[in-house]
């Protein structure tokens, strides 16, 4: 085991999957000759060279698409997005051509590929720029989406994603990107499988669900939770968005009775809401309180950085949600 | 790779054999698509339906430039562009009928045939969209260090599109083996083209990317033939994009529920008389090329033939319910 | 009262308007010349000319982001999609320029347009042109979403919705343009508030939830219901979808503490997802049963249309999901 | 309308003292901005903040030469448009603070400045997204009868964009009055213009849309004012568009955060050679209109205010968290 800052863990599986297969390529803005835009391909075109790093024009939707067509002719194109906010412009090809290509085509064509990027609201970027997607990708079948939260997921979802025979969304967090932790030697080929979500903390009196960049707040405030409250969190990283591994966080669910939702997107329609019904079908009888939720407020990203603060899942409202489904 | 490039035929009847081997195939695209409307207003075929008829010397002619093993995408009026591929009449049949023989095994419809062993990466239905996808099959070919073009058609309503500007700008700038091809046929559903833009002459959009392009007659096949034989020799050497417009016609509606009535009958007529297979048809006959009797057969094996890709539709099966869930995710197989 | 075609109604709305508003425009693909692409405009051109009824080249993100501008300016555009399918290559002007610009501009700029055409899956038109896209466009705030079911609403909402100073899309469905259904008299001015469902039929065993192309299925089914499980269903049209009412739904459940979610969408982060969850919150003690959906399989949509007709919503699948919460 | 169109002013003092106004405005960009840079690195600025420093002459050029009630709307690099509208380097820089006093109530940031008041129609982040939009301002002054003209302003990156073509292709079919001015920094973030097309004059992209088109030296804020004078006369009076490419260059990082390191010392210091300011001063010293006193005078005036405007943001007040939900939708009364 070694210490790797969850950037490095990216581009660790990045470099790895294009030393290990030669149909793979990374494409995006500034990816190439700037280190891209966060530094995630820093040195990777030294390496590869512009024939597999490759930096483009401002043409999300024209790169996307090649993309799609680059893996429909047996390439597996890694695309960046600078941020997932960016990837709006590219909408229709992300929903509309790469995951319909397989039954359009009878099951001929297929589109291994992956869209990665900083995905979700990070600091004072205002409303265009803090876009929280998963909603939108993991309602299109035929699309994979995950969002890693851990050192370790960033690396092993990715190389998993890049082998995958689909197009997956991964959905990094340009909020962990310099956060650190532990993670298997360089010589491991670790992978991570889609669709498993993970318990960070075993507990038994309330289920904390989350995913990406609430983690680490999540993690701090279970801490609280015990300690102001007496109650014992289980906490739990879903990973995976779609698939949803909703199996998981009922099998906690039989043991707390209780489910409050941490999550860094918008509620109406959001990932909460699906794990929600989930839940309730498959585990009615074990809920002593409704499930709740902690997502953003309801309303565009605003500027100043106290708006936005009010805006994020914080401390106060986890420890708010966590009373009221203990009825306490 | 071992095909290699479409040369021109080097005796005269290899010659006469490779042009009525065109004219075939634009009678077989003519026969299909005339029985399809037929069984589009029986109630066989669902949702929409977009006739090729008229302009069939453009796939025809651009087919016979280039190699099997390029790669080809369009946009949802596809027909002719996988059986001029040589996907059976069958398996195009089956498809509008939506049955498990069909090119796309019925889940495709008419606006998606694919035929992966044919190098047709599919029929697209959102304007546009697949003109990016286009350049990625260019990219991959140069990716992979082959000498294969990519072939990418779309209509002249698709130019007004933010994907066809992204993916022209990246082709140029990259120096992608693309042949652009805009099919226009003067119209993009009800909208004359001179309604859709400024430009007057569509291939001049070439210069916003400093991109080679030109213009050719698209009803007439041989001057589609050559044109793209010269473009695509110079992209297989050169690596580079270029952008054709094929100025040509469509007959019927924009789709089976078109009635089309802003054009005039006499607009409609005029453009009738440069039919592209008449007029092939006649140069032939006066080159000693063909006879009379040759071209009623020919058109007879064609119509038989359509006859019958509705028999094998018909009594084609439906794609099993069971496999409804089978086409979201590729199995690892696939790889 | 009379009878209207629910296209007559659209059409009724926007001319109307038009005529009360000199602001108020129509633009999209072939709206003028060609009548509409499904008739709504028929006749518009020559009554208003083509100042005011404009066709556009196939440039959906163009023509939007100027119906944006263009309401910045104190204009009130109606911009038409010809099917919302194509709204996604327009994606980022609809979700990320309409919505937010209040906020960015702290309120000096409002947004005061609508965006409408028909949306949600049509028949054999395959896996492109088949989306039913409210769950991406409900997930937004700033804007609002309806969706209406009936002729009456098909006219009122738009108007309300022309009138809203808000982005409002509004999402027409093909599959009724041709029903036919009682309406006010042409000289009443017919408006409908956003956010207030209807009951369509009351019931005092399950609650019914739809809205849009479902209704009529829900309605033929609600009547084997009764009779052939003895079970008395109380179906409700949500109409609006953002805001949505979730009061009157739960509402229903104080009465027959059961519910099925009947939605022409994709499940997965969908319509159903938002409102289990609203439900489950407010009236928790209420429900006897888990919520059950009834939605789109989870496929992109296959052309045949048998298989079709097994992703789409149906009457047999609504019976069992009641006899699923009725316990039967 | 009651504002009159700009025209030349007419006795030599009136030309004087307008050319002085440009000085002074472009002083006040200038300071306004290091100012900004400076509180930026004290932690003061959220997010991104991107500075106009070295392209002053393209705002100040422009805006000399068009009315105060034409329309104006830009990207996020966006302070000098709105500080050269007239809005006070107070509510700017209350802006980039955050503070419910800034020009968009601290709720847009540095990406977003807004000034209605001024017809300025924000500053917009997601790259083109808002050319769409500026059509649309001209569209609405057409359909009104205006005689408006709106400016849209954008970077050399944002030309690769869908969203710029198809607003492109409707203002020249529509022939809508607006100027689009290409800012053309020689940069995208850290691609360099050749690196993004193949085109080599950016202006040529009118020729693909039918639209006149014309390059000016960005450096030159008397070229700019000149050519934008005659372009907007002509636009007012036949309603157009025209795509005007200003060549110019900023000498700071893309944004704060930007070291730069894809150019060299050098290119930055030729660059630097030909500041628009300076450019300007020395013009206007060696024609007897400016004293040396004068400049130094108009410069501390304007770092003065810059720093004043600092102290103001610093006193102002956050927006109140009690009205986090009031701007997600307009209420009733804002028709
Ligand atoms: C993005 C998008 N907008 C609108 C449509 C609806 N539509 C389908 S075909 C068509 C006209 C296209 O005309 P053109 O590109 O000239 O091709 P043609 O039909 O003439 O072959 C339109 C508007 C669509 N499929 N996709
Ligand atoms: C659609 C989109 N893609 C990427 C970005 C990230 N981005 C912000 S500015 C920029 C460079 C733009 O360069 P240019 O248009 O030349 O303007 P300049 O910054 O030089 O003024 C990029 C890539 C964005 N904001 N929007
Ligand atoms: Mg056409
Ligand atoms: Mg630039």
């Amino acid at each position: 085991m070694r210490t790797l800052t969850y950037r490095e863990a990216v581009r660790e599986a990045l470099i790895e999957e294009m030393e290990r297969d030669e149909r793979v390529f990374l494409m995006g803005e500034e990816v190439a000759e700037y280190d891209g835009a966060y530094k995630i391909s820093q040195g990777m075109l030294d390496k590869f060279g512009p024939r597999r790093v490759i930096d483009t024009p401002i043409s999300e939707c024209g790169f996307a698409g090649l993309g799609v067509g680059a893996a429909m002719a047996g390439l597996r194109p890694v695309v960046e997005f600078m941020t997932f906010s960016f990837s709006l412009v590219a909408f229709d090809q992300i929903v509309n051509n790469a995951p319909n290509m397989l039954t359009m085509s009878g099951g001929q064509f297929h589109v291994p590929m992956v869209f990665r990027g900083p995905n979700g609201p990070v600091h004072a970027l205002g409303a265009t720029h803090s876009h929280a997607t998963e909603p939108f990708y993991a309602n299109v079948p035929g699309l994979k989406v995950c969002a890693p939260g851990t050192v370790r997921d960033a690396k092993g979802l990715l190389k998993t994603a890049i082998r995958d025979d689909n197009p997956v969304i991964v959905l990094e967090s340009e909020a962990l990107y310099n956060t650190s932790g532990e993670i298997e030697d360089a010589d491991t080929d670790l992978t991570v499988p889609l669709g498993e979500a993970a318990v960070l903390r075993e507990g038994d009196d309330v289920t904390l669900v989350t995913y990406s960049q609430t983690i680490p707040l999540v993690l701090e405030t279970a801490d609280k939770i015990k300690a102001e409250l007496g109650v014992s969190p289980e906490v739990i990283d879903l990973r995976s968005i779609r698939p949803l591994d909703a199996d998981t966080v009922c099998k906690s669910i039989a043991k707390t009775n209780r489910l409050v939702i941490v999550e860094q997107n918008r509620p109406f329609c959001g990932i909460g809401a699906q794990l929600t019904y989930a839940v309730q079908r498959d585990a009615f009888d074990e809920l002593d309180a409704p499930v709740t939720r902690v997502a953003q407020q309801d309303v565009p990203m605003p500027y100043n950085e106290k708006l936005e603060d009010a805006v994020l899942p914080s401390e106060q409202r986890i420890l708010d949600a966590v009373k009221e489904v203990c009825y306490l | 790779m071992s095909t290699r490039a479409e040369s021109p035929p080097s005796t005269p009847t290899q010659a006469a054999e490779a042009e009525l081997k065109i004219l075939r195939s634009m009678l077989e695209m003519r026969a299909f698509e005339e029985r399809a409307a037929q069984q589009y207003q029986m109630g066989k075929i669902g949702g929409f339906c977009h006739l090729y008829i008229g302009q069939e010397a453009v796939v025809a002619g651009s087919f016979a430039a280039v190699r099997d093993d390029d790669y080809v995408i369009t946009a949802y009026r596809d027909h002719a562009h996988a059986l001029g591929r040589g996907t059976s009449m069958n398996a195009c049949m089956a498809e509008l009928f939506g049955k498990a023989t069909g090119c796309s095994k019925g889940l495709g419809g008419s606006m998606h045939f694919f035929d992966k062993e044919r190098f047709m990466f599919g029929g697209h239905a959102i304007v546009a969209a697949h003109i990016p996808l286009g350049i990625g099959l260019a990219f991959a070919a140069k990716y992979r260090g082959e000498d294969r073009v990519a072939l990418c058609y779309f209509g002249d309503g698709a130019i007004h599109q933010g994907a066809y500007h992204e993916a022209f700008n990246l082709a140029s700038l990259w120096q992608l083996p693309v042949l652009f091809i805009c099919e226009n046929n003067g119209y993009a559903m009800g909208t004359a083209v001179h309604r859709s833009t400024a430009l007057e002459e569509l291939h001049h959009r070439g210069r916003g990317y400093d991109m080679s392009h030109s213009a050719v007659d698209g009803m007439d096949v041989r001057a589609v033939r050559d044109q793209v034989r010269n473009v695509v020799e110079d992209i297989r050497a050169n690596s580079h994009p270029h952008f054709l417009e094929a100025r040509t016609y469509r007959y019927r509606g924009h789709s089976m529920s078109d009635p089309a009535t802003y054009r005039t009958k006499q607009e409609v007529d005029t453009k009738k008389e440069q039919d592209p297979i008449t007029t092939f048809r006649d140069q032939l006959i006066s080159e000693g090329l063909l006879s009379d009797e040759q071209f009623t057969q020919a058109q007879k094996a064609a119509r038989q033939e359509a006859a019958e890709s509705v028999t094998f539709a018909d009594q084609s099966p439906d794609p099993p319910l069971s496999e409804l869930h089978d086409y979201t995710y590729a199995r690892p197989e696939h790889e």
